[in-house]
């Protein structure tokens, strides 16, 4: 039954994919919305009935399908192959679920676009393609889902192609990540070349039993992670999530807060036992981590375009994933992913709907007030933006934070004998993102939502938009009690869930820190109130002209120091070598000899050709007497047959 | 036995041979080029002559009388020639000037 | 001493007879179409005998002439082409009937006569009367061109004087080496007592530039370009293919086939490196198709000459196949031409003129691109295969340089041939409407022949050349002056 | 009686036939102008006979005897040891297979655009078809010397009668560097076969006796470089590859496709038959260097590829990239780079002859290359842009197509001989990405420029063409085991071969 059913649930929206693509144009919109919703809809049905089987039998069950061997030769194999354990089960639900309201969200959003056939085309086939990334047992089956969300976000980031900037936009989110992916193909080359094979298993069993050398491992992880951060938009490649909200508002919900940017965490998360074997890589993370999650706050918090806040607010979330792989609070990092999932789909489809309605407005500075128009959407807005805030016990966001902050505080690493690393000093800077979070998004709540009104909205938002919005709230505001703080009544679903793949992180901690969580929200909450919610807020806006500001705004100033560093010459030596030079050396070469041969050519009429050639003054008096000498062409032609004989001669009684 | 030694006639026909040679070489007037080959080419005969001598044998002697022809041939399509091209409107016997065929 | 029961090879009295006829006939009543046709029956019937002779041949192999495969297939190749280029200069193609010329049958038969007359002999005397009919029937056929009669009287005047100089360096060589060894058996000089060393060189060394003039190597090629343009186009043709094939028989004859002795491989060396690499970049800036084929007929000689350089199992096989590959592409390169001078282009051989033939006359350009692929040596002509041997030869003997240079020089040959089928290829600047379609049949006929036998000759070139293969160019009188002591 | 002379001889046949008809109808009925539609249907109905006798040969093999599948023999020229030998295996047999699907999609979608002198284009390609099957299957050195030459001759006049604007230059230069290099090849074959001679007494070109021949590692090496150097030009590696985008340029689309399809895989084929199985010690003395300039040309081709607006260049530069994969592959001197090779030339021939197919048809419509003028057909032409973009991202290299499977192979066998030059190569990757979407961008999926109306999108019958070239690139990427299987006993062949020296004539 299951190696039935797995197959299907990649399947179905893949059919789906390619049905509507064949059919682009022909198929009304309503009836391409529901196509693609019915093929997400089956695999979500699907997945759900494989969880429950799953969850039903053994504890270490596993699923395994091999469809068909892929490439089989002497040293090396790879399968198509997919596997269903307790990671991927989080992973496809979470896909298929997301994906499935998504859908439905899309359906009425795009219903008016020319191109919803191949809107909803990509949009299914990422799906089949994420869930291809995350259901593959072997790693280069992995790489092809890899690959495929790649391609699919960037046909969606580029959707509307009619401006220029959007295409720019998509094309550097495939370039970007592309570098990540030549890193990965790397580290599978060298894993492959290692182990033989790129199972997960086997390569996994590879690293564990010694086969695999201390240095290769640390380099095909940091490769691995070089791969997990592009995807990722981690630092250093964190500059293409932002441009990427050039694309519909259900993509940036899907892809670019949902799921494929936790592709990253998820195939780290999937290699958990090779990273544990390379502690400087998982510092390495934790300190990326730490980092990326600081300055998406930071950047988060003086940004003006609704979109980009939340894309500032994805990087930074994602940033707490990677402290938390990095610190090995590998749980935590899929629950974070879990929950982040629900109130950043919510966060986006809101604001999308809120865009819609206020004529594509994405200025936060010139919307206001809009919870007296809009209150469905003003609550479910509020709501994802509790959740992200992490407000305490009645949020998602809340449990998934908390599980990570006390993963990073009980983390340790030894780089070397001497240097350590403590998982206190990263467990601040996690606080002091969560204070900057709560600051952050409310600032956008209470900007947007309250204060006065500035544009006017209009239109309604339709049914098939408003029912995906209250499953997500529901699930942003509920997804989290499964499982509580240690010091919380003892409910670990999710821990009881993911236990028997993934080792548990539990570490005494003290009972303060729960607290300590649960206040520093709360003030950034209050903070933003004082500073933009009070009726007469004390700053409508972070003063614009502060360098620091500008420097902030710009997300760090990477995209200007890319643009010098990388694209600038890039684009400038192309120029220089549009023509190709080896084609002009050899071409010259050719040139050189008709010179010669024009040369020896002249010759034949005369030295004083040549001379002339030489174009000296000098000579002149010489060419005079040569052409009173050797003027006739008859004689000329004797001179040289005299000469040859001459020569011929002298050759011949010398030797 | 013989009156001049082999190589004294070579040396002679040397001579004369560089001669023609030089007066085809430096020489403009057609006729005057006809007249210095027929000179290299009665320095050949004169070998054929020596040789026959050295050898005692008629050959030599064959041979002269056929280069004898063959100069006799040569000067008469030279000549003929010279003769066309004034017909054709080339008044000069200048081998140097007027060329078409060149390059 | 010559005996008296003169040995010689049948062919040379029946274009005698031939001849004496056609002279005769001139006498009685001109006709230029009678004058073809007996010119034709008279190479026909040469051809038919062409294997026997009259006499027997002295045992000590003091004979004028010398029949054996060689002379056969050199002979047959020499009348065949003759055939040819009668054909060709058959009907002037541009209709000038204003004068008779059945003289120029009868000089072509002379000339046929000299070259055949080399080719058989083996003394130093039938061999200089040979070189020298066919030098002066030549400058009576190089005047032969009607339209521009100054050009052509030009380049007779000029072969006339040049070839006097060689000849009379090719007579002094001769002289020499009669003096050195009493005997005018047409073989290198050996050195005898009394005289300086340096004399038989010299004669050697003379003797071999007088044939490096008619066989036009570099630097003594400078001739060929001007006759070749001054003369009518079946002249070239005469001048490319029969002359030089005439003369490379009686080079080979006179060398042999053995190695060489070193003196003379090192000028052949400088020669041939000089040969190839100036014919063809001489001929990268012709304008003019005859002078174009002159600069490539001298770097074919180039080519013929490393095959001669380098003895061996393949070399007889090179040879052969060679001479019958450049034969046949020449003469058919020159039919081509011939077939396109009609009397709206008198001048048919400026190579800007022949754009869009291609489209004009699609068989005759595709003729003509087969030729010129043959000639540089790719599939499907026999060249390919010529071209192969000869470098298969010198692969043999390890001649590094030598190929060096014939690689070179295949690509620049490649690029000037590539040209001329690239200018057929491009668009007319008119539409074809004007030019004339029509092409004599008799040249047609011609064309396809030789496109069969290039096309035939490259694909089976073991049917086509094998019989002729085992041709031994060696030098019997040597051999049997070798036995005799 | 063997199969395989038929095979060679059958395009060449029904291309005089097509030329014929032509001729023919010229001549009787100038009234019906469909009527020229009759020598189109001569070339289709050879390329047909010649599929079927295909299909025979690769099917009507019920036991398999070794690794040659056909064996055929016949004297040629027997004083110099050549003979008429033509031999086929997997590695053939898949390339000519490649070859027949091409010279498909061009008779379908390409050649009913030539108007002028239709019969003798038909005529010249399936001569250079002829050619090219010809070189797949010889196994005596001067045949297939012959045939790498027969194959030049017809596409110089393709590219010089039928090319664009600047065509007789680029067709010189093509023909000029193919065969120069090419006499190179032959000082070598003869090298070799003398000194087979000189060892052993027999003149022979026999591809099988020849590689029994005991050389001395210089001498090995010498002719080793003369081969690599013919088919280096040929494939092109980079230094040498000048010729290539101008020939590819400026040639119709038809030959365009045949050029950048199968011309250039004759280089590869030549490389792993001739260069490694005959001189195996200097094959993998030369590997640094060979896959030294097997990166360079990945990451050349790639990045002069992102230069050009032309679109037809940039896959022309694209094709030097990937053909760099090829070079990389052969020379790691695994088995395992061997078949990513095989693989990549199969998929690249696929990918890049349907991008020239898309470009010719632009250019048809269009009548302009530059990238800049084109501008974005999605909205006018959908099944053309999504058949264009498709393929794009095949060379792009996305896993799942065929062109990833061959690359990753070749980065496998790659990364143990050295990393650093595979790390380098994937470098390759990301220029591919860009040079790629960069075309899509520009013609694709962009602001459109041109009027619509002008406009016509892929006929239904042509789309289903390409479609079945996307299937066949799916299968190669998604499940190339059968492909690797069928071509694979060819690079064990010369081992395999020694016992059947015997029963070969």
């Amino acid at each position: 039954m299951g190696e039935i059913l797995l197959p299907l649930l990649i399947l179905s929206p893949l059919a789906a994919s390619l049905v509507v693509f064949v059919s682009a144009g022909r198929l009304s919109a309503c009836a391409v919305g529901t196509l693609a919703c019915t093929g997400v809809g089956m695999s979500a049905v699907i997945s759900v009935i494989l969880s429950v089987m799953l969850l039903s039998g053994p504890a270490t069950g596993t699923l395994q399908v091999m469809l068909w061997p892929w490439i089989h030769i002497a040293g090396f194999s790879a399968d198509i192959a997919f596997m269903l354990d307790r990671i991927s089960v989080v992973m496809i639900l979470v896909v298929t679920i997301v994906g499935l309201l998504i859908h439905i969200y899309a359906v009425s959003y795009m219903h008016d676009d020319p191109g919803i056939a191949r809107f909803f085309g990509s949009m299914t086939l990422f799906i089949a393609s994420m869930l291809v990334l995350v259901l593959a047992s072997d790693l280069l089956c992995l790489f092809i889902g890899w690959e495929g969300v790649g391609l699919c976000s960037y046909l969606l980031i580029g959707f509307w192609y009619d401006t220029p900037a959007n295409t720019a936009a998509a094309r550097k989110a495939f370039y970007m990540t592309r570098m990540g992916d030549a890193a990965l193909l790397c580290g599978l080359l060298l894993l492959a070349t290692a182990a033989g094979s790129l199972h997960i298993g086997t390569v996994l069993a590879a690293v564990a039993n010694g086969q695999v050398a201390l240095s290769a491992v640390n380099m095909a992880a940091l490769f691995i992670l070089i791969g997990a951060l592009a995807k990722s938009a981690q630092i250093p490649f964190q500059t293409w999530l932002p441009d990427a909200m050039a694309g519909p508002t259900p993509t940036s919900a899907l892809i670019h807060a949902a799921t494929m940017v936790t592709a990253g965490v998820y195939l780290i998360a999937r290699l958990h036992d090779l990273f544990v074997m390379a502690v400087p890589v998982m510092a390495l993370m934790a300190v990326l981590g730490a980092l990326t999650l600081l300055m998406g706050a930071c950047t988060a918090l003086v940004q003006s375009d609704l979109k980009r806040i939340l894309a500032w607010s994805t990087i930074s979330q994602l940033g707490y994933m990677f402290l938390a792989l990095g610190c090995g609070a590998w749980q935590a990092a899929l629950f974070h992913l879990m929950t982040h999932a629900f109130f950043k789909a919510l966060l986006f489809l809101t604001a999308g709907a809120v865009i819609v309605r206020t004529h594509h407005e994405q200025d936060i500075f010139r919307l206001g007030g809009l919870r007296h128009a809009m209150p469905g959407l003003a609550a479910a807005f509020i709501t994802g933006a509790s959740a992200l805030a992490g407000v305490p016990l009645v949020t998602a966001g809340f449990y998934s934070k908390e599980m990570i902050l006390s993963g990073v505080w009980a983390a340790h690493f030894r780089l070397t004998h001497e240097w350590t690393l403590s998982g206190h000093v990263l467990w601040g800077i996690g606080l002091l993102g969560a204070f900057l979070s709560a600051l952050y998004i409310f600032r956008c709540v209470f900007i947007v939502f309250f204060g006065k009104s500035g544009t006017t909205a209009t239109g309604r938002t339709s049914r098939l938009m408003t029912i995906p919005l209250s499953c997500l709230c529901v699930l942003s505001l509920c997804g989290g009690i499964i499982e509580m703080p240690m010091t919380f009544p003892p409910l670990h679903l999710f821990s009881a869930l993911l236990d028997p793949t993934l080792p548990p992180s539990h570490a005494d901690e003290p009972g303060w820190l729960v607290l300590v969580g649960a206040i520093v929200p709360l003030a950034g909450l209050g903070v933003a109130w004082v500073l933009w919610g009070r009726p007469s807020p004390i700053m409508r806006e972070i003063p614009g002209q502060a360098a620091v500001i500008r420097f902030a705004r710009t997300g760090g100033g990477m995209d200007v120091v890319y643009d010098h560093l990388f694209v600038q010459p890039f684009r400038f030596l192309t120029w220089l070598t549009r023509h190709d030079i080896l084609d002009h050396a050899i071409t010259g070469t050719g040139r050189l000899t008709q010179a010669v041969s024009t040369s020896v050519l002249r010759s034949r009429t005369g030295f004083l050709d040549i001379l002339t050639l030489g174009g000296r003054r000098g000579i002149r008096s010489a060419d005079h007497l040569l052409g009173q000498i050797h003027n006739g062409r008859v004689r000329w032609y004797a001179a040289w047959i005299v000469g040859g004989l001459c020569a011929g001669l002298a050759m011949a009684v010398l030797a | 036995m013989p009156a001049f030694p082999f190589n004294d006639t070579v040396l002679l026909a040397t001579v004369l041979f560089s001669v023609g040679l030089t007066g085809v070489l430096v020489r403009r007037n057609m006729v005057f080029m006809l007249m210095s080959l027929d000179i290299m080419l009665n320095a050949a005969a004169l070998v054929f002559v020596g040789a026959g001598a050295r050898w005692h044998d008629a050959v030599g002697q064959v041979m002269f009388l056929l280069i004898l022809a063959l100069a006799a041939v040569e000067t008469a399509v030279g000549l003929a020639i010279i003769l066309r091209l004034h017909a054709q409107g080339r008044p000069t016997l200048d081998a140097d000037t007027g060329n078409l065929l060149q390059g | 001493m010559i005996g008296h029961d003169v040995f010689l090879p049948t062919p040379l009295p029946v274009l005698c007879v031939g001849i004496t006829v056609m002279l005769a006939a001139t006498a009685w009543r001109r006709s230029v179409d009678r004058s073809f046709l007996s010119g034709m029956v008279t190479l026909l019937l040469a051809l038919a005998f062409v294997g026997h002779h009259t006499g027997t041949a002295p045992d000590n192999g003091d004979s004028l002439f010398i029949q054996d495969r060689w002379t056969n297939y050199t002979a047959i190749l020499i009348m065949l082409s003759s055939m040819c280029i009668l054909l060709m200069s058959w009907r002037d193609g541009t209709h000038d009937r204003t004068t008779l010329v059945d003289e120029y049958p009868l000089l072509c038969m002379l000339g046929a006569l000299g070259a055949l007359t080399m080719v058989f002999s083996a003394n130093y005397m039938p061999f200089f009367l040979g070189l020298e009919i066919l030098g002066i029937s030549l400058m009576g056929l190089v005047t032969f061109r009607h339209r521009p009669v100054m050009q052509g009287c030009e380049a007779a005047m000029k072969y006339l004087i040049l070839s006097g100089v060689s000849s009379a360096i090719l007579l002094f060589g001769v002289g020499l080496a009669y003096g050195v060894t009493g005997s005018l058996r047409f073989m290198p000089p050996i050195t005898t007592g009394d005289v300086s060393p340096a004399l038989p060189v010299a004669a050697t060394v003379m003797i071999l530039i007088g044939m490096f003039f008619k066989l036009s190597v570099v630097p003594f090629h400078m001739w060929l370009l001007d006759v070749m343009e001054g003369a009518p186009v079946p002249v070239a043709a005469f001048l490319a293919v029969v002359s030089k094939i005439a003369i490379f028989s009686a080079l080979v004859r006179y060398f042999g086939t053995g190695d060489q002795p070193p003196f003379l491989n090192d000028i052949l060396y400088v020669v041939i490196i000089l040969t190839i690499i100036g014919g063809n970049l001489l001929a990268l800036r012709q304008t003019s198709f005859t002078r174009l084929l002159a600069c490539s007929s001298i770097a074919h000689v180039g080519y013929l000459l490393i095959a001669f350089l380098c003895p061996g199992r393949l070399q007889s096989g090179a040879i052969t196949v060679y001479l019958a590959a450049y034969t046949a592409s020449t003469l058919g390169v020159f039919a081509i031409v011939t077939a396109m001078i009609t009397p709206e282009r008198p001048d048919g051989t400026v190579i800007a003129q022949w754009k869009g033939l291609f489209f004009s006359h699609p068989f005759l350009a595709s003729a003509m691109s087969l030729m010129l692929l043959s000639l540089a040596g790719i599939p499907p002509g026999i060249g390919f295969f010529a071209k192969f041997e000869i470098a298969a030869t010198g692969v043999e003997h390890q001649r590094n340089l030598l190929l060096g240079v014939l690689i070179i020089g295949s690509i620049i040959g490649l690029y000037y041939y590539l040209n001329i089928i690239r200018v057929m290829m491009t668009a007319p600047p008119l539409p074809s409407a004007s030019l004339n379609r029509h092409v004599r049949p008799e040249l047609m006929a011609l064309v396809i022949v030789l496109t069969v036998i290039v096309v035939i000759g490259g694909l089976f070139p073991a049917r086509a050349i094998h019989p002729l293969l085992p041709v031994s160019p060696v030098v019997p009188a040597m051999q049997n002056e070798m036995t005799m002591h | 009686m063997s199969p395989l002379p038929a095979l060679v001889l059958l395009p060449i046949m029904g291309g005089g036939l097509a030329w014929l008809t032509e001729r023919i109808q010229l001549h009787t009925a100038t009234t019906s102008p469909p009527s020229r539609n009759a020598s189109w249907w001569m070339m289709l109905a050879t390329l047909i006979v010649e599929t079927l006798l295909l299909a025979g040969i690769t099917f009507g093999h019920p036991t398999r005897t070794g690794p040659w599948l056909e064996h055929f023999s016949m004297p040629w020229i027997p004083t110099m040891g050549i003979a008429v030998r033509l031999d086929l295996d997997g590695l053939s047999l898949s390339l000519i297979w490649l070859s027949l699907i091409l010279c498909f999609l061009c008779a379908c979608l390409a050649t009913r655009q030539v108007t002028v002198k239709s019969g003798a284009f038909y005529f010249l390609f399936l001569m250079t078809l002829t050619g090219i099957i010809g070189t797949f299957v010889a196994t005596d050195l001067f045949l297939f010397f012959f045939f790498w030459e027969l194959m030049l001759v017809p596409m110089f006049v393709l590219i010089a009668v039928w090319g664009h604007e600047d065509r007789q230059r680029a067709a010189l230069k093509f023909f000029m560097f193919t065969q120069g290099s090419g006499l190179l090849m032959l000082l070598s074959i003869l090298g070799l076969v003398i000194t087979h001679d000189r060892e052993t007494g027999v003149l022979t070109f026999d591809y099988f006796a020849l590689a029994q021949t005991p050389l001395s590692p210089t001498l090995s090496m010498l002719l080793m470089l003369g081969f690599f150097i013919a088919f280096a030009v040929k494939l092109p590696v980079v230094p040498v590859h000048v010729w290539l985008p101008d020939a590819h340029t400026q040639a119709p689309t038809a030959a365009s496709v045949l050029l950048a399809g199968i011309l250039l895989k004759t280089g590869g084929y030549g490389m792993i038959r001739f260069n490694v199985m005959l001189f195996p010690d200097a094959a993998i003395h030369f590997a640094p260097i060979a896959m030294g300039l097997g990166v360079v040309g990945v990451l050349y081709g790639a990045w002069l590829s992102c230069a050009q607006n032309d679109i037809k260049r940039l896959i022309a530069y694209s094709s030097i990239s990937h053909m760099g994969f090829v070079v990389l592959g052969i020379f790691t001197g695994s088995r395992l780079g061997m078949q990513g090779a095989i693989i990549q030339m199969l998929a690249h021939g696929l990918s890049a002859g349907a991008l020239f197919l898309i470009a010719g048809a632009i250019q048809d419509r269009l009548h302009t290359r530059d990238m800049h003028r084109i501008g974005g057909l999605w909205a006018a032409m959908p099944r053309l842009s999504a058949s264009g973009l498709f393929f794009a991202v095949a060379s792009l290299g996305m896993p799942g197509l065929g062109n990833f499977t061959g690359e990753f192979l070749v980065l496998l066998a790659t990364w143990p001989v050295s990393p650093a030059i595979a790390t380098l190569t994937t470098v390759g990757l990301v220029l591919a990405a860009i040079y790629a979407l960069r075309m899509v961008n520009r013609v694709f999926l962009a602001a459109p420029r041109v009027d619509p109306l002008l406009l016509k999108d892929l006929p239904a019958r042509q789309t289903a063409v390409f479609a079945c070239v996307m299937i066949f690139l799916v299968v190669l990427g998604l499940y190339p085991q059968p492909f690797m299987i069928f071509s694979g006993p060819s690079p064990l062949s010369v081992t395999a071969t020694t016992s059947r020296e015997d029963h070969a004539p």
